[in-house]
């Protein structure tokens, strides 16, 4: 598997039966190819659905029917629309069991910084910012570094998405989960050391007992 | 009392300088012939409340890319360049605001609410300038009420008397900024006759409505 | 015609092609019975729609529709129904026109209470707080007096439902409307004379200068 | 995951000195052989939250008059004398809250929202207590958002998935009570199969739904 694959996998796993999730532009998306034909998830998209269905056939496109990307996709039998205000009620109000979201920057205080580098790129929060907030888990999904430089920090310097609302990060390297004393590396990539993955972190990881390997196959 | 209008009819009433809320979700919902008429009507200074930029040759990212927009408030621009090359040369001021914020503002305004408390965006730039209030050890924002002098909305299917029937992905913030502004003109995909749409499954009733125009 | 006809066929023609009027139960219910036939007027209902109709035939009750008093009523094609919160969007939003209730008192300040008597009886005031505030027009329907004592005072020393809101009272005996001033006295039913009137009211009222008669007929 | 239950086991979860949701306007769209239910099971100690006190033999009503609620919170009490008997001899603590206030800080309770800044019921007792907030020259009070262990509501069809159609005015405070409260019971007049309601008219998505009981 790729990079990309390896990480849309392992986030899938965190998936359970009956689960209301939203996925995040890009790679969050792909996670949807991972999940169990048996096991009912529905997926949340906060333009105003829930029950997502895969991108349509070409001929087959609906333009009254697009994910948060703007972009045509299906709805499956017993979708359900609504307005914008219903749309964050859901995800603000807790009703989102797991939100998956791409980052910039992730730090051990649970901090998130995906949204914008000032004088750069500044796309918006759109509905990152309440998505972190109200998700009962808010799992990131990203490379372990960018061009070779942390992701994972001590502290955030670019501005915050919110504070203190990861609960667990998943990259092609490891999964960390925070806690209260800071990040913990539960399962790792077989093919590095515990070492190199953290030479990739800025952040200190605190490795657990019970490490795991994670599934690269 | 006839509300449906003329394009020409319905658009003499924007002009210079106005607030205006534009529904749809990266234009899908948006009346796309509105923001022609615009475009061609040339009318400047625009304050422009919606969920997003648009495209640049699409949704209200065309008003932008054609230089009438003063103020955009929205939650995502980053499908439209254009904001950000007019925000770095100072000539857009664009507030970003967190999607579901966006939403309850408007809904506020539209329903006589001053405000309300929402935990996104504690801890983040969003709180600048903003009230912070704790309650039972939580910490919210009192995000205030917003209202315009003119909604632009796009329904799917609009009764003459203007009942509003949005189809799928549609309706998004369509219904909320319908009960938010001075004026409010819908853009009808279709048009049928009073009582055509079953009155349990009228998404915005007509009492919002002051003008429909089929586009 | 009697008191209550008096009152119901003058607040009529305060309403205007268009308009959307919510009426209180009881007297101002009877209201929609004088509005001309080529008038538009659109009821609303606070329990969650507009489009009210007439009561249904006997026959021809659905308890799935019924008005705020929970009888069952009908609905005119065009009707929309929602759920509280809309209905209240609507109210409190301004949407509503006018809004016609009945009152235990009312006061030269434009305050209004109809909600409680203390120790006595505490109905509860129901959608009246938020109609009262929401209105554009708030028009107060009633008899000029209960058992011979004036309900139009200097204060208000019941509960009030709201504050300065009050725009026009309409009685069987007269026409009164609220402005920065005090309470004007516009229009009198001509088999009262206006210190008659005044006798009744407690409140100081301001004879306007342009006194019109009430079409008591 | 199989939400559909029997009556039985829908009400086994209900227990004393619980805080119950229950939809419905003057007994229209509530789920009454819940109530029935309750009444048999002789849970008491009940606060209950609706929109009004029922009728003595219909709605709610019935739990008052049996003496099993501690607490009500509603917005009108008028058609069940038995309240204002109870509240007289102090064995009902019920307090009023204006209409468009409860349906505000039930739907915040489910969206997460603190809170909501109206301007009902200022200058009236209802302030007493509250923060009141003075916005652009204009006052209004903070009223807080409510949630409860249990709802009830009433659904005219539901999907076997959850997805809720109310018809006409049995709609009222059960979309609202649907997203805010722990778990979430309704009542189904017609039980159909997943898409056979249209998904642009689901009233309330099956998420919110926990449980589904044919009434």
């Amino acid at each position: 598997m790729n990079v990309k694959e390896i990480i849309a996998k392992r986030v899938a796993k965190e998936l359970h039966d009956g689960d209301v999730v939203n996925l995040g532009i890009g790679l969050p998306t792909m996670v949807a190819n991972y999940i169990p034909a048996d096991m009912d998830v529905t997926f949340q998209s906060e333009n105003g659905f829930v029950g997502l269905g895969p991108a349509p056939e070409a001929d087959n496109v609906d333009m009254d029917l697009v994910n948060a990307g703007g972009q045509p996709v299906t709805a499956i039998p017993g979708a359900a629309f609504f307005d914008s205000a219903v749309s964050f009620s859901i995800i603000r109000g807790g009703h989102v069991d797991v939100t998956v979201l791409g980052a910039l920057q992730v730090d051990e205080k649970g901090n998130l910084a995906n949204w914008m580098i000032p004088g750069k790129m500044v796309p918006g929060m759109g509905g990152a910012m309440d998505l972190v907030v109200g998700a009962k888990k808010v799992i990131i999904s990203m490379t372990h570094t960018a061009k070779g430089k942390a992701k994972i920090l001590k502290e955030c310097n670019l501005p915050l998405t919110a504070a203190g609302q990861i609960n667990m990060i998943i990259t092609e390297m490891a999964v960390m989960e925070q806690t209260d004393k800071g990040l913990v590396l539960t399962e790792i990539n077989p093919e590095y050391t515990v070492e190199e993955v953290q030479a990739a972190t800025e952040a200190t990881l605190i490795i657990s007992d019970d490490l795991k390997k994670m599934d690269i196959a | 009392m006839n509300k449906i209008k003329t394009l020409e009819e319905a658009m003499s009433h924007i002009e210079d300088g106005m607030s205006i809320m534009i529904g749809g979700f990266m234009a899908c919902g948006t009346p796309e012939k509105f923001m022609d008429a615009l475009v061609e009507k040339g009318v400047k200074d625009l304050t422009i409340i919606a969920n997003d930029g648009g495209f640049p040759d699409r949704g209200l990212g065309k008003l932008i890319v054609n230089k009438q927009v003063k103020r955009l408030v929205a939650s995502h621009v980053g499908l439209n360049p254009e904001v950000g090359n007019q925000m770095n040369t100072g000539e857009l001021d664009c507030e970003l605001v967190p999607q579901g914020t966006l939403a309850e503002q408007i809904r506020a305004g539209g329903n006589g609410l001053g405000g309300i408390l929402t935990p996104t965006g504690v801890g983040t730039v969003v709180e600048d300038g903003k009230e912070k209030i704790e309650l039972d050890g939580k910490m919210y924002l009192l995000e205030k009420a917003i209202k315009a002098d003119i909604a632009l909305i796009g329904g799917s299917i609009v009764d003459k008397k203007g009942n509003v029937y949005y189809n799928k992905s549609t309706k998004n913030f369509n219904p909320l900024m319908a009960t938010a502004a001075d004026l409010v003109i819908v853009g009808a995909e279709k048009i049928v006759e009073v009582g055509e749409i079953n009155a349990n499954d009228v998404m915005t009733p007509a009492l919002f409505v002051d003008y429909i125009v089929e586009v």
